[in-house]
């Protein structure tokens, strides 16, 4: 019963790949950063800075938490249930901007 | 986690009598532990609620004994209306939390869920003990804030701000005993979590061999589904919590928006929003209700087959339709915020969402009716309980769907109508579910049998009992009116309602009454009962092929190999009229 | 009747003991917490983004010095800690206690850097006249969720040092395995991980342009 | 025991219809213009749902009757029957989603509609533990408010006098005339914790929030005097925080309006 504690070698990281993902996720954060100080809509910025954020997490989730190396159906349980659940939350938005709306001072 | 001993390691048996007993490592020790908490929790919340229902029947009356002990709340002689609402606060409260989020899950979850699937204890026993000993600490603390200056929270189990987050300024009980309020829910919600991943690992991981998913007993099915909604539920009130508790202590203003003027004062916070509370709030709150159920609906439909020596109709729809109505459950949360100030657009999308619960409900329904049909029915008491479930749930369920759409719930919302809904599904249907739990299991977890007759007598005049103080609470709501309200007599319009308060009131003190037979049944089958048999109910599931109360490691060692779905009974051509889950396979000659 | 009850009882065996996501209890129980901790998270940005949406004229206060200066190297020490702790992971794999409390020790030491650094940051702020409750811009839910949030994530690296330090410890004992350090692993990435949308939405999102 | 339990399951149903049947305790009459077809969405659910009410106990009791241990034959071996599974869920979801369609017309018109243009305009401000009504006075415009001048005897809602359109606002504590058979347009605010606009004979309720104004509108239909309560628990005082809806002739109403903004 303790099929789960090797064989992780044999896909295991190797020191080159996570140097690079390292560095990868070090230049998304520079660009990051270079976006910051564009003049740009506040609604373009979000989107283009949350799509990085997920591109940094997920190569996060995908080397550094090794999920790529999981079973195909971890991922395809874990990360969905938080995507939806999460995503539920922004139901919230319509009010928050009611109430921008509809201040009474 | 922190859990150092190898979890494939089967912990020795303790010795000493706090390792056993207090800070035991054992699944079954764990869930009798939290089964009792959860005892000890319904009767103070019962006792609460008959105080509360004094006020609504007689609102001018003195209550001398009352008044020595809560001299606070009989200042100037009648029950003061803050003293009516803290107690339902604390009555609402203790009753969601530490009543049916605590005795179907963490009760009978823990003890019977890892022996039904097969597994010599729970994934982390460490965690397992921690979960219930902070568990035990928040319900101190929430029992504490009963006690301290300033009285017990008054803004009901759902903690509206501003007025919870505002302070003393906003009238009596918002002081010292919100902020303990706030506390317990927090430190419980840390707790679920502990307990719901415990849950999940054990059920992925731990199952014997041959205990495939659809061979799993549709009460691991509940409580494994329970077990994920809370850990997707929680998580959001702890943080709802901690901004709560920031405004309140930190100064901050989350939830207060600017201009406030309360009782002359100026208010300092500024740019708040009480509706995000809500959304924190029922994010997890609509969630919760099916924390509440599932297990319920879990041990229904155990006990549905087993006494009707029929397999359960439709096992499969019946693990969608839970899967459904959790994941549902997610979606449908503005349903309590429709009048709110929620945008009426969200407002016509949750209320069709609603709507579709029923779907998965009505199969729910449909299959424990199928399962009733052409059986040969035992009525033992436990088999009773699980038949007052169902009408019961069908009752409650039924009302949900008028709150449902968004016009109707106009006139309805926060009136008595949704808590007679509430009432019969959750204050009873779920209750049941305990009641069938305990008198199902009992011979296992304890080795003796609950009086029969005691028990037979506790469910007619309960099951006669909770209709009459909760079904006429509809028309109540439908003459408007209007719920946490501490008497009932200042409207005109209200005139007609005062009777159906006196009635009401004496069907709960009876009822109440009641449940001392319960009790004394209880206790006096823990030392008194008849011993019980291995398989007293002949039921299939693994707990029964084991010895009543099982050894420490459950099985003594030798994990059992399932070859059986869970609900084999009455099997033509079997030597017996059951099918055990372990029982070797059957040689089937083609009939 | 009988093929009814054939249907049923033959069903597809289920091997027990085989994990069905392959993955031990601790590594399962670890992933669920973080999904848990994750909404925890996600609740508290969702509500920062709310009260960001309904408040006109949120400032955007950050200089590129210190603040943003400041929170990019502290991006820096987490995505580093992050990797050191990956060779931490994989010197536990190949059983070379040595070199695993070495890159742990980095990791720590990334880590407390970050904590340095954003204690330094908060006093900058402090001394700039923003608090939880109030700030020059009369607009108090900035402080408020720019500290409720930033300290939240603090505190979860701080307990993520102290977990890292228990892992050193009770590695250099022998007693913790590789699957000891590579869970405590998981719990150190996810620290960062969450970084990763605090620091945009936070920080990148306030950028002072001119 | 088993007959016992069918009856008992059979009378709860007839006790249930006995309630819901409205002898003893129901809606007010209804006054205003919308009011009909919420009475007629809650018939129409009422019917749909007492069916279902009505069939599963009655079934339930029926089986507890039928099928009791000492009856003749054996149990049914059976696992179900998937075709009948999913008829009942295709009707029972066809049933809902009709019924939620035909539902959503009233909500739509009060809170997706705007008030019609000569709507007559209200503000209503909750308190702990009464309701502050303003009218705008002949200007037709509400003057500017400001929480630092509230005062809860002289100026309860903060109006600030400076304001030209303040001068002839009108406020009114817990008495709010409105006239017949005209739209008004109700702004909905709150003063300090969250209360609930709730007249029960107009079916209608909204939640006064902080933080937020919420604008509803509605038509009275007849006159009379009709209690307007909280819906929202807002303190120790929430059974008690009871104002009255005043519905008048119009002439009587422009009458009371002048006589208030004299005062
Ligand atoms: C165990 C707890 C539990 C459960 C299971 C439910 C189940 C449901 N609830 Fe309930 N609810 C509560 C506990 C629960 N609720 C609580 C505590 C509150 C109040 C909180 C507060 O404000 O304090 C509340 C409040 C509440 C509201 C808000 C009311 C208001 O404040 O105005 C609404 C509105 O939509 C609602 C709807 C529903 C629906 C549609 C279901 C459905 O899931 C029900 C589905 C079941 C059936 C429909 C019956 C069986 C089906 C059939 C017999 C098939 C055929 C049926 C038909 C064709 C009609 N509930
Ligand atoms: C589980 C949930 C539960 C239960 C069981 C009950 C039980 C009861 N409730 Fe309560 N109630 C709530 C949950 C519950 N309630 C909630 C959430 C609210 C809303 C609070 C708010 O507004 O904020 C509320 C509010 C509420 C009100 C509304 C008051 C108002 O709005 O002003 C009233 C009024 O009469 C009431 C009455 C009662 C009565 C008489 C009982 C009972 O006393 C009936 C008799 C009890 C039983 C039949 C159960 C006995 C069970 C056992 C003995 C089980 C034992 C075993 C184990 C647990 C191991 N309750
Ligand atoms: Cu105002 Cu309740
Ligand atoms: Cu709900």
């Amino acid at each position: 019963m303790n099929a789960h504690s090797e064989n992780h070698d044999s896909h295991g990281l190797s020191t080159k790949l996570t140097l690079s993902v390292w560095v990868w996720l070090l230049v998304l954060t520079g660009i990051e950063v270079f976006l910051a100080y564009i003049q740009l809509s506040l609604t373009l910025m979000l989107v283009l800075l949350m799509g990085l954020s997920l591109v940094k997490a997920a190569l996060i989730m995908a080397y550094f938490m090794h999920l790529r190396f999981e079973k195909r159906t971890l991922v395809l349980t874990l990360i969905p249930a938080l995507l939806v659940v999460a995503s539920t939350l922004s139901v919230f938005f319509p009010d928050s901007v009611r109430l921008l709306h509809m201040k009474p001072w | 986690m922190s859990d150092t001993s190898h979890a494939h390691q089967v912990h020795a048996a303790p010795t000493g009598f706090i390792r056993k007993y207090v800070f035991s490592l054992d699944h079954k020790i764990i869930g009798i532990q939290y089964y009792f908490l959860a005892l000890i929790a319904v009767f103070l919340g019962m006792a609460l609620s008959l105080i509360f229902r004094l006020r609504l029947a007689w609102p001018a009356e003195h209550w001398p004994m009352l008044a020595k002990i809560f001299p606070a709340g009989f200042e100037g002689g009648p029950m003061t209306p803050e003293f009516y609402l803290s107690m339902l606060t604390m009555h609402g409260t203790i009753m969601v939390f530490f009543v049916l989020t605590t005795a179907p899950q963490s009760g009978f979850g823990n003890y019977v869920l890892p022996i039904q699937v097969g597994a010599h204890d729970m994934a982390f026993p460490v965690l397992n003990m921690l979960s219930f000993w902070v568990t035990f600490v928040s319900m101190v603390v929430m029992v504490a804030a009963l006690f301290v200056e300033g009285g017990a929270p008054i803004s009901g189990w759902t903690a509206y701000a501003p007025l919870s987050a505002l302070g003393q300024v906003a009238g009596p009980g918002q002081g010292l005993g919100q902020t303990l309020w706030i506390v317990s829910i927090a430190i419980f919600c840390l707790a679920s979590l502990l307990g719901a991943l415990n849950f999940i690992t054990t059920v992925l991981n731990m199952r014997a061999k041959g205990m495939s998913l659809m061979r799993m007993p549709l009460t691991v099915w509940t409580w494994f589904t329970t077990a994920i909604l809370a850990l997707l539920s929680f998580p959001v009130l702890l943080a709802g919590g901690i901004l709560l508790l920031f405004d309140r202590i930190g100064g901050t203003s989350f939830f207060i928006p600017a201009g406030l003027v309360v009782s002359d004062k100026v208010i300092q916070h500024a740019g708040g929003s009480p509706i995000l509370w809500q959304h924190l709030f029922w994010f997890f709150g609509h969630p919760e209700v099916y924390i509440a159920i599932l297990p319920g609906m879990g041990v229904t439909s155990q006990l549905l087959s087993t006494f009707a020596r029929k397999p359960i109709y439709g096992y499969r729809a019946m693990v969608y339709a839970v899967f459904a109505i959790g994941l549902l459950g997610f979606f449908v949360w503005g349903h309590h915020m429709f009048l709110s100030g929620l945008s009426p657009m969200s407002a016509l999308v949750f209320s069709m969402l609603t709507l579709t619960i029923g779907v998965p409900s009505a199969v729910k329904t449909f299959n424990w009716l199928g399962t009733l049909w052409g059986g040969k029915i035992r009525f033992t008491s436990p088999m009773l309980y699980a038949i007052g479930f169902v009408s019961l749930f069908v009752s409650g369920g039924i009302t949900g769907i008028f709150l449902g759409q968004t016009s109707v719930d106009i006139p309805l919302h926060d009136t008595y109508f949704p808590v007679g809904h509430f009432h019969l599904i959750m204050g009873v249907a779920a209750i049941f579910g305990i009641f069938g739990g305990t008198a199902y299991w009992f011979p296992k977890m304890f080795g003796r049998m609950m009086n029969e007759t005691l028990g037979k007598i506790h469910f007619w005049l309960t099951f006669i009992g909770v209709n009459a103080i909760f079904m006429p609470m509809h028309t109540m709501g439908i003459m408007g009116q209007p719920r946490r309200y501490a008497q009932s007599t200042e409207f005109l319009y209200l005139a007609g309602v005062q009777g159906y308060q006196v009635v009401i009131t004496w069907a709960a003190i009876l009822t109440a009454a009641a449940q001392l037979i319960f009790l004394v049944n209880l206790f006096w089958s823990l030392f008194k009962g008849r011993k019980a048999s291995d398989n007293p109910w002949e039921a299939t599931t693994l707990e029964w092929s084991i010895p009543s109360p099982p050894p420490h490691d459950n099985f003594g060692g030798k994990i059992p190999v399932v070859h059986h779905g869970p609900y084999e009974y009455g099997v033509p051509g079997a030597p017996r009229d059951f099918v055990m889950q372990a029982d070797p396979p059957l040689k089937l000659g083609k009939a | 009747m009988a093929n009814v009850h054939a249907e049923s009882l033959r069903m597809p065996e289920w091997e027990g003991g085989v994990l069905p996501y392959s993955v031990g209890h601790k590594k399962l129980g670890m992933w669920l917490f973080i999904v848990s901790d994750a909404l925890t998270f996600s609740a508290l940005l969702f509500g920062y983004s709310y009260l960001r949406v309904s408040t006109p004229n949120w400032p955007t206060p950050f200089h590129l010095w210190p603040s943003i200066a400041f929170s990019t190297l502290m991006t820096f020490c987490l995505l580093s800690s992050s990797l050191t702790m990956v060779l931490g992971v994989n010197a536990a794999q190949r059983n070379d206690r040595a070199g695993t409390i070495k890159w742990i020790l980095l990791t720590i030491a990334g880590g407390v850097t970050f904590m340095g650094l954003h204690l330094k940051e908060w006093s900058n702020l402090f001394q700039e006249g923003i608090t939880l409750v109030s700030n020059p811009w009369g607009v108090p839910q900035f402080g408020a969720t720019f500290f409720g949030i930033t300290g939240l994530h603090m505190f979860h690296v701080f307990t993520g040092v102290l977990y890292l330090a228990g892992m050193a410890i009770g590695v250099s004992r022998g007693r913790y395995g590789a699957e000891h350090v590579e869970v405590c692993g998981l719990y150190w990435h996810f620290v960062d991980l969450v970084w990763m949308f605090v620091f945009p939405l936070i920080y990148l999102l306030s950028v002072k342009m001119h | 025991m088993a007959r016992a339990l069918a009856v008992l399951l059979w009378l709860i149903t007839l006790g249930g219809i006995a309630l819901f049947s409205g002898r003893h305790g129901w809606f007010p009459e209804t006054i205003s213009e919308h009011g009909p077809a919420i009475d007629a969405q809650f018939m129409r659910t009422l019917v749909v749902v007492a069916i279902a009410f009505v069939a599963s106990q009655i079934a339930l009791g029926w089986y507890v009757w039928r099928y009791r241990e000492d009856r003749e034959g054996d149990a049914v071996y059976t696992h179900g029957n998937t075709k009948l599974e999913v008829g009942i869920m295709l009707v029972v979801a066809v049933v809902f989603v009709a019924l939620a369609a035909l539902g959503q017309k009233v909500w739509a018109q009060l809170h997706l509609q705007d008030a019609p243009a000569d709507a007559v305009q209200i503000e209503v401000t909750g308190q702990q533990f009464v309701w502050n009504i303003r009218y705008p006075g002949a200007d037709g415009k509400f003057g500017r408010t400001d929480p630092k001048l509230i005062n809860d005897q002289e100026n309860p809602v903060g109006i600030d006098t400076k304001d030209p359109a303040a001068k002839d606002d009108v406020v009114s504590v817990n008495r709010m005339a409105i006239p017949v058979n005209k739209s008004i347009k109700v702004t909905l605010r709150a003063k300090d914790v969250t209360h609930s606009f709730f007249v029960p004979a107009l079916r209608f309720k909204q939640d006064t929030t902080p933080g937020l104004v919420v604008p509803v509108h509605f038509k009275a239909l007849k006159t009379g005097e009709y209690e307007i309560a909280c819906a929202e628990l807002c303190g120790l005082g929430h059974y008690k925080m009871k104002g009255y809806l005043m519905v008048m002739e119009d002439a009587q109403y422009e009458a009371w309006l002048k006589d208030r903004a004299t005062n």
